[in-house]
């Protein structure tokens, strides 16, 4: 077909999320866009309307169709995109992933919202405070097979084997599935498997709130303590009230960003992907590119404390 | 006050392809039990779904009385005191029978609550006024087609109505079950006053109740006679517009051996012990009271329900019935007795419906040929004489005896020895049923062996060789038919069961 | 006759509709998008939506038999699980395909073999609650896992070409040709028609019922298996949760086609047509880049309206039908 | 004395569907019991009708639907935009009473049903189609008004959320909202004309037009019935997780139909029981109740969920066998 001479000069990039109507991904992408804008390139923001891996493979082949010049992938599943965007790499089209990682081969570099050691290890340290190191702790994750909550999960496991974590004991992993009704029953059957439960990991958002929502109901706060990793929008009500006394998230917006400075980067072709490359990432400053198992990545920061004292101006922000 | 109750004028009821009704004209009087004749597809069923507001007419009036009125739709045609028992029974399968009798015009308490205790009182009252002793809370679908249609009669009699209309209430009940049917139709007349239309293939119901006849032909109106003025052969040439000499034109034939034969054969709960033979070139009728197990049997042999015990004989060896195809592969074909349920693909046309059982026949195995397939019922179309716009016609748009002659018709295709048919002129005009039963003479002096189950006397007095009559799922009596006569068939049919209730 | 006395009756049947609905779509669509009708585009397009409308093939038989099988996106995770896992533990490919196969075979297979034993059961509770369990045995194989691992050839199924069609769309066509001359030109297309039309009277005239709704779910099943085939190829790696919500899907892409979900009645080459139709019309708008909710109303709103206006269309035809008459 | 007995027996199998549910969730309940005490306690059984109720709220609806022949694939789809409309009233005008709210939710549900009822009396469209198109246009209509936001915990007054996390008389809140939509259902179903009326609708339509039964009025109310519900359930939903999310109660409509079936509806239309579809909806709620609580791997869930489907309604099937088989020999001649 023909096109028009405008569309030449003016390079595409392209996000896409794991499935829209998700607060979080609207902020990740707007990150993206702000940053993309910035500069003044047009920007392509897509999901598809169910987190599945096809829905997103639909979306890499839109996208090769419309020959945008990066795509920056939040992935549904680490593998099972790497065919489709080794198929956009092959067309020149530059591929990076953020937050949730896309494996080595079909990328060529990671945007890291936060160190997923850290990340594991932190909510451990924090548990601990508030449980005053001992008694028996769980976990309320996502769905079984959430590449990041499986990854800090592990990492948490690793934390509890040090020593000063000995009187602390973790009972269950429970997969709430990210469902509202199905995160609320796990939780339940939590506190009546274990009477004696003193504090409750809910590395996601929606079990978070779940758990709150429940330790609320059956008025066990300062009994069993929660922490984990939630929008501060979903956790405002009950970190004000003190059943969640602090928890961790890093700025959407931000891992957006910094991902939009480096597709562009990898765009003009200032960096490549390879370790200890440096480049502008905007009002972030600059990033260096690191190593990360056989592939690279670009770390955003530590993850940002949210408790009381400043959960009211977070929560309106996302 | 006028002595017509009911008049219409000039009807014309139109169907995408068909003209059902041509400029009908129809008058009912106050008090009378009136008969509707004609053939087949003459266009009574929709003459009477227009009464009821059913069908509405593209042109016509209807007089109520001396005022005219237009109806809408069912509901007013209730309103006006007009109920009517269709054709096709309309039952609701899954409802009980009380329910099904009020359903459109519950009984309620003050407040708008169902009064169920009220409801199930008159239904049993309406049921034993029929002589029916199942209980109103019975589901209607474990019923047989004959006790549907006897709740469907309680249903009109429930709703009081001042002019009721029964499209051959009578084709699925037997002798007995009539004679309630003309008992309380007499005593709706009598007691209640109501008028009546009834709608019947049967001569004896309409000599037997009504005093005037209006006859319909080819959607047409022929003209209405005082019943004690005109002939049976008159009438019979006014519906058919020829001269039919005998209703059962039965052919002597010769008997030959016996091909198919039951010993013992027991299905528990349905029938038990049953033995019998079927023989080459004979017709063997099967009769008894509705519920006596007749269709029961028939369907055992062909395969449908296998019977627990006793064995089947066929052309001397033991066989195993396991399902229908096998029955048809020997040789055994079944024509069901309720044609639109077990007959009938009633959105497909009459050539698609009657080739269905054979396809191997105009196909190489696995390919269908449309052709031969057109040819072969083109053939059967002509031979059983079926009246439709072509061999393409839907079965739906048919009448209920053209329907009935294509199921008849997918018989013939296949290579058969042994022919069992159920109830096989049920709502079948006379042409058709002179037709039905020439073909089933036909095929015994072919030397195949039928068997044919009816409820209708005259008909197996005029058919069969030998009869069998069954009572409560036991055979009672078997008569050569030199020596049958219908009081010895009903006594064998009927005194251990009279017995049994005092 | 009363067939094709009228030359509109003939313009109002399903599949012109679906023609012209097809024409409307890629018209506009080529208007929107200068990319759209580049030969390569189209073809990763129809890549895309190919792999799930193997299923399409035999859920129609199965709903034009009066059925319907809810369970073969669980039959796809299932042998696409059982074919990872064979991988993974150094099966050699082929065997691992046979695998695929004959897992998703026999889960059709399983359905059939409930359906037909215990007739008191609707096929819809049937095949939930095999939907949820197939699914859910998955689950026990993998865990938390994915399956990878698979040679660098397997992945020709799900990408490559011949010559410059791709696979799928050979093998696509191929079963088209063989269930179009299954239903519309054999005896046994007629007698699954008659079955869905009335069981009661198919039964009476000697048709083998329970053979042919054996055969029609195991033939769902085994096309679960192709579907698993490609799915899993394109991906190069399998999970449980594979192939999700793809029932609703199929059985909206069937129902587009025309197939009367009260049986007896459909068309293959419709809902091949249908399948276009969803398929192209939902790559267009995503090359202008629709939002996907957007998308999903339109698809809604086109299923709705496509089947609204031939009804009404039919009502008015018989009208005049009969006012044509009166004037006869 | 023939005639006697058969009444008799008629009654039992009619009720022999519920007895064996019965007895199944009676012997689940003592398997569980016994490996985790804290089964039958207060708490727990509180719990686990609570979250029931929004399932067997929805049963009854789609039970009707059923009956009629239908089927609502759009019922989740609902709940999710009239529990979304609701919360973002909530969000923007706290100050509006949660019952007003509940309404307003409650009519954007009945008007979806309402559409879908005239797409299928007044369309002809079959239900499968109508409601699979208006679950399309449902689901992503919420998008639309959410803009991609939910609605969180803070942000919803606890009026609202009281609605359905708050007690009366010692019970919760959702559990009496079932019991009332359980009683109203009953006496609807089997004192009304109209109940019976949707009843003949569905057992024969043909026969029911031709008894001068409105059926595309029954058919168009059936539906704005359900969806009545939904819009209910949406909003209760919401309230009680605190929670809008666009793809709430996603898939929510199969659990809805199982239950539904396994309470012995039949998907042909014309029958189907409240006391059936209580059962059902009972033992779906306790698979789910019951499984993290003994401890069951996660991953083992949805096989076991599925096998006690499956096995639940085979037995059922067997066990009316065997029944008819006795009573056929019993009446033996
Ligand atoms: N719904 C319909 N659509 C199209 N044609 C119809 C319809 N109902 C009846 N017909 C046609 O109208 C004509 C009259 O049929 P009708 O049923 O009134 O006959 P009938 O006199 O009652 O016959 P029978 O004695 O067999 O019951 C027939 O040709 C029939 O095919
Ligand atoms: N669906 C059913 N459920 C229970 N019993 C039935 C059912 N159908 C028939 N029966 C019983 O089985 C016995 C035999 O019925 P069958 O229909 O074979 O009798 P028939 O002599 O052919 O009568 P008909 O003239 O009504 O066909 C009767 O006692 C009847 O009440
Ligand atoms: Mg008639
Ligand atoms: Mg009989």
């Amino acid at each position: 077909g023909q096109q028009p001479a405008a569309d030449e000069g003016k390079k595409k990039f392209a996000i896409v999320f794991k499935n829209t109507g998700n607060p979080y991904g609207e902020k990740e992408m707007a990150g993206y866009k702000i940053a993309i804008e910035e500069m003044g390139y047009e920007v392509i923001l897509k999901a598809p309307a169910q987190p599945t891996v096809d829905g997103q493979i639909a979306i890499i082949e839109e996208l090769i169709a419309q020959r945008v010049d990066a795509i920056a992938m939040v992935a549904n599943d680490v593998d099972a995109l790497n065919m489709a965007l080794a198929k956009a790499m092959k067309q020149g089209i530059k591929v990076l992933s953020l937050d949730s990682a896309v494996s080595a081969a079909g990328r060529l570099v990671h945007i890291n919202q936060a160190d997923p050691e850290l990340i594991g290890r932190v909510q451990i340290q924090a548990i601990k405070e508030m449980i005053n190191g001992e008694g028996q702790i769980a976990v309320l994750s996502a769905t079984s097979q959430a590449t990041n909550q499986n990854a800090w999960i592990e990492w948490m496991i690793e934390e509890l084997k040090e020593p000063e974590y000995s009187k602390m004991e973790l009972v269950k992993v429970a997969y709430g599935d990210d469902l509202r009704d199905k995160s609320v029953s796990e939780m339940e059957a939590l506190l009546k498997n274990y009477p004696n439960l003193k504090g409750v990991i809910a590395p996601t958002t929606v079990g978070i709130a779940a758990a709150g929502l429940v330790i609320e109901e059956k008025g066990l706060k300062g009994q069993v303590h929660l922490t984990g990793l939630g929008l501060p929008s979903e956790m405002a009500s009950y970190i004000e009230s003190g059943i969640c006394e602090w928890m961790y998230l890093w700025n959407p917006i931000d891992v957006g960003y910094l991902a939009g400075y480096a597709a562009m980067a990898l765009v003009d072709g200032s960096i490549t992907g390879a370790v200890g490359e440096t480049f502008e990432a905007g009002r972030l400053g600059k990033k260096e590119i690191i190593a990360d198992g056989n592939g690279t990545q670009i770390m955003l920061g530590a993850p940002f404390k949210f408790e009381a004292s400043n959960i009211a101006e977070w929560k309106t922000v996302y | 006050m006028s002595d017509i109750i009911l008049e219409l004028k000039n009807i014309t009821k139109i169907f995408p392809g068909t003209k059902a009704l041509d400029n009908v004209s129809f008058q009912l009087k106050r008090g009378e039990i009136h008969a509707l004749m004609g053939e087949n597809g003459a266009g009574k069923s929709t003459f009477i779904k227009v009464i009821t507001g059913v069908h509405r007419p593209e042109q016509g009036e209807m007089f109520l009385g001396c005022s005219k009125v237009t109806l809408q739709g069912p509901k007013d045609a209730q309103k006006y005191g007009i109920a009517a028992i269709y054709q096709h029974v309309t039952c609701y399968p899954d409802l009980n029978v009380a329910e099904n009798i009020f359903i459109g015009h519950e009984i309620r308490h003050k407040l708008g609550r169902l009064n169920w205790k009220e409801m199930y009182r008159i239904s049993d009252e309406l049921l034993q006024s029929l002589g029916i002793n199942f209980n109103s809370r019975t589901q209607m679908g474990t019923l047989s087609v004959a006790q549907q249609q006897i709740v469907e009669i309680a249903k009109a009699l429930s709703m009081k109505a001042k002019i009721i209309i029964m499209d051959e209430p009578t084709a699925a009940l037997t002798k007995r079950e009539s004679e309630e049917l003309y008992r309380v139709t007499e005593q709706l007349r009598d007691n209640e006053g109501a008028s009546i239309i009834f709608i019947s293939h049967r001569f004896e119901d309409m000599y037997r109740l009504a005093s005037r006849v209006t006859v319909f032909r080819d959607s047409q109106y022929i003209g209405n006679w005082e019943l004690d003025k005109v002939s049976k052969d008159d009438l019979i040439k006014a519906m058919v517009g020829r001269e039919v000499s005998s209703l059962y034109p039965k052919a002597k034939t010769d008997i030959g051996e016996s091909v198919l034969e039951l010993e013992n054969l027991t299905r528990t709960g349905y029938f038990s012990g049953i033995s019998f033979s079927v023989r080459k070139g004979e017709i063997l009728g099967l009769t008894g009271l509705v519920g006596a197990g007749r269709t029961e049997v028939c369907e055992s042999l062909f395969g449908i329900h296998k019977a627990d015990s006793g064995k089947i004989i066929f052309a001397g060896n033991e066989v195993t019935i396991e399902n229908p195809r096998t029955a048809m592969d020997l040789g055994i074909g079944y024509l069901p007795e309720d044609r639109q349920l077990q007959g009938l693909i009633l959105d497909w046309g009459i050539d698609k419906n009657i080739t269905l059982p054979n396809l191997d026949q105009f196909s190489n195995g696995v390919w269908l040929n449309d052709q031969k397939e057109l040819e072969i019922a083109e053939d059967m179309f002509k031979k059983v004489l079926i009246k439709a716009q072509s061999v393409q016609a839907t079965a739906s748009s048919l009448s209920g005896g053209n329907q009935q002659k294509v199921v008849v018709a997918k018989l013939l295709t296949t290579d058969l020895k042994v022919i069992i048919l159920d109830e096989p002129t049920k709502g079948v005009d006379v042409g058709a049923k002179y037709a039905i039963h020439k073909i089933m003479s036909d095929l015994a002096s072919r030397g195949y062996a039928v068997l044919m189950v009816s409820s209708e006397m005259p008909e197996v007095l005029g058919m069969c060789d030998r009869i069998i009559v069954m009572k409560e799922g036991k055979i009672s009596d078997t008569m050569d038919i030199a020596d049958a006569t219908q009081e010895k068939i009903l006594e064998a049919a009927m005194v251990k069961s009279v017995k049994d209730r005092q | 006759m009363i067939k094709n006395t009228n030359k509109l009756s003939f313009l109002l049947k399903w599949e012109w509709m679906l023609v012209a609905l097809l024409i409307l779509i890629n018209i506009m669509n080529a208007s929107l998008s200068p990319y759209y009708l580049e030969y390569n585009n189209m073809m990763s397009a129809i890549m895309a939506f190919l792999d799930r409308s193997f299923m399409v093939l035999p859920m129609a038989i199965i709903i034009i038999m009066g059925d319907i099988d809810i369970s073969v996106a669980s039959t796809v995770a299932l042998s696409s699980v059982m074919m990872g896992v064979s991988v993974q533990n150094g099966v050699p490919m082929t065997v691992a395909i046979l695998i695929c196969m004959a897992t998703a075979t026999l889960c059709g297979f399983i359905n059939g073999l409930i359906v037909t034993k215990f007739k008191e059961l609707s096929a819809a509770i049937v095949t939930i609650s095999t939907m949820i369990l197939y699914r859910g045995i998955a689950y026990i194989i993998l865990e938390d896992q994915a399956a990878s691992g698979f040679p660098l050839w397997f992945s020709i199924l799900g990408w490559g070409d011949i010559g410059t069609i791709p696979l799928i769309l050979i093998v696509f066509i191929a079963f088209s040709v063989i269930f179009w001359l299954i239903l519309h030109k054999t005896t046994a297309g007629r007698q699954i028609l008659a079955i869905g039309q009335n069981n009661t009277a198919s039964i009476y005239s000697g048709i083998n019922v329970d053979k042919m709704r054996l055969f029609a779910f195991t033939a769902a099943g085994f096309m679960a298996g192709i579907t698993a085939l490609f799915l899993t190829s394109k991906m190069a790696s399998t999970r449980p949760n594979i192939a999700i919500g793809y029932e609703l899907e199929v059985i909206a892409m069937v129902v587009l086609g025309g197939v009367s979900t009260s049986g007896g009645k459909g068309k293959i080459h419709s809902v091949i047509l249908a399948i276009f139709v969803i398929g192209l019309l939902k790559y267009g708008l995503g090359i202008i880049n629709i939002h996907s909710q957007i998308v999903t109303i339109i698809i809604g709103l086109l299923l709705i309206f496509s089947t609204l206006l031939p009804s009404i269309g039919q009502r008015v035809m018989s009208k005049l039908k009969i006012i044509r008459q009166m004037n006869l | 004395m023939e005639k006697l007995l058969k009444k008799k027996n008629n009654i039992q199998l009619d009720q022999f569907r519920e007895l064996g549910l019965l007895l199944f969730i009676i012997i689940i309940s003592i398997m569980v019991q016994i490996r985790n005490p804290s089964f039958l306690t207060g708490e727990n059984i509180n719990d686990l009708l609570k979250n029931t109720a929004i399932l067997s709220i929805l049963s009854v609806g789609m039970m009707l639907v059923l009956v009629t022949r239908g089927i609502d694939l759009s019922i989740a789809a609902n709940m999710a935009f009239s529990g979304m409309l609701a919360s973002i009233i909530v969000r923007d005008f706290p100050q509006i009473h949660p019952v007003l709210i509940m309404l307003i939710g409650i009519s954007a549900g009945t008007l979806s049903g309402f559409i879908n009822g005239l797409l299928i009396s007044k369309g002809k469209i079959l239900p499968i189609i109508a409601t699979l198109g208006m679950m399309y246009v449902l689901r992503g209509s919420t998008f639309l008004i959410s803009k991609g936001q939910w609605v969180s915990a803070y942000q919803f007054t606890d009026g609202f959320k009281k609605m359905a996390t708050g007690t009366n008389w010692g019970i919760n809140n959702l559990i009496l909202i079932a019991v009332a939509v359980y009683a109203l259902a009953y006496y609807f179903i089997n004192h009304t004309r109209t109940g019976r009326r949707i009843y003949a609708t569905g057992s024969n339509p043909d026969s029911a037009k031709i008894s001068g039964i409105n059926t595309d009025r029954m058919v168009i109310l059936v539906y704005s019935i359900m969806g009545m519900l939904s819009g209910l359930t949406g909003v209760l939903w919401m309230a009680r997780f605190a929670s809008a999310q666009s793809d709430s109660a996603m898939g929510y409509e199969m659990n809805v139909i199982a239950a539904c079936v396994l309470g012995g509806v039949s998907m042909s239309g014309g029958s189907g029981k409240v006391g059936g579809i209580l059962l059902g909806s009972l033992l779906f709620g306790i698979l789910n109740n019951t499984l993290p609580l003994i401890n069951v791997s996660p991953f083992w869930q949805n096989a076991i969920q599925g096998a006690v489907i499956l096995l639940a309604v085979i037995a059922n099937v067997l066990a009316k066998r065997g029944m008819t088989k006795r009573n056929l020999n019993r009446r033996d001649r």
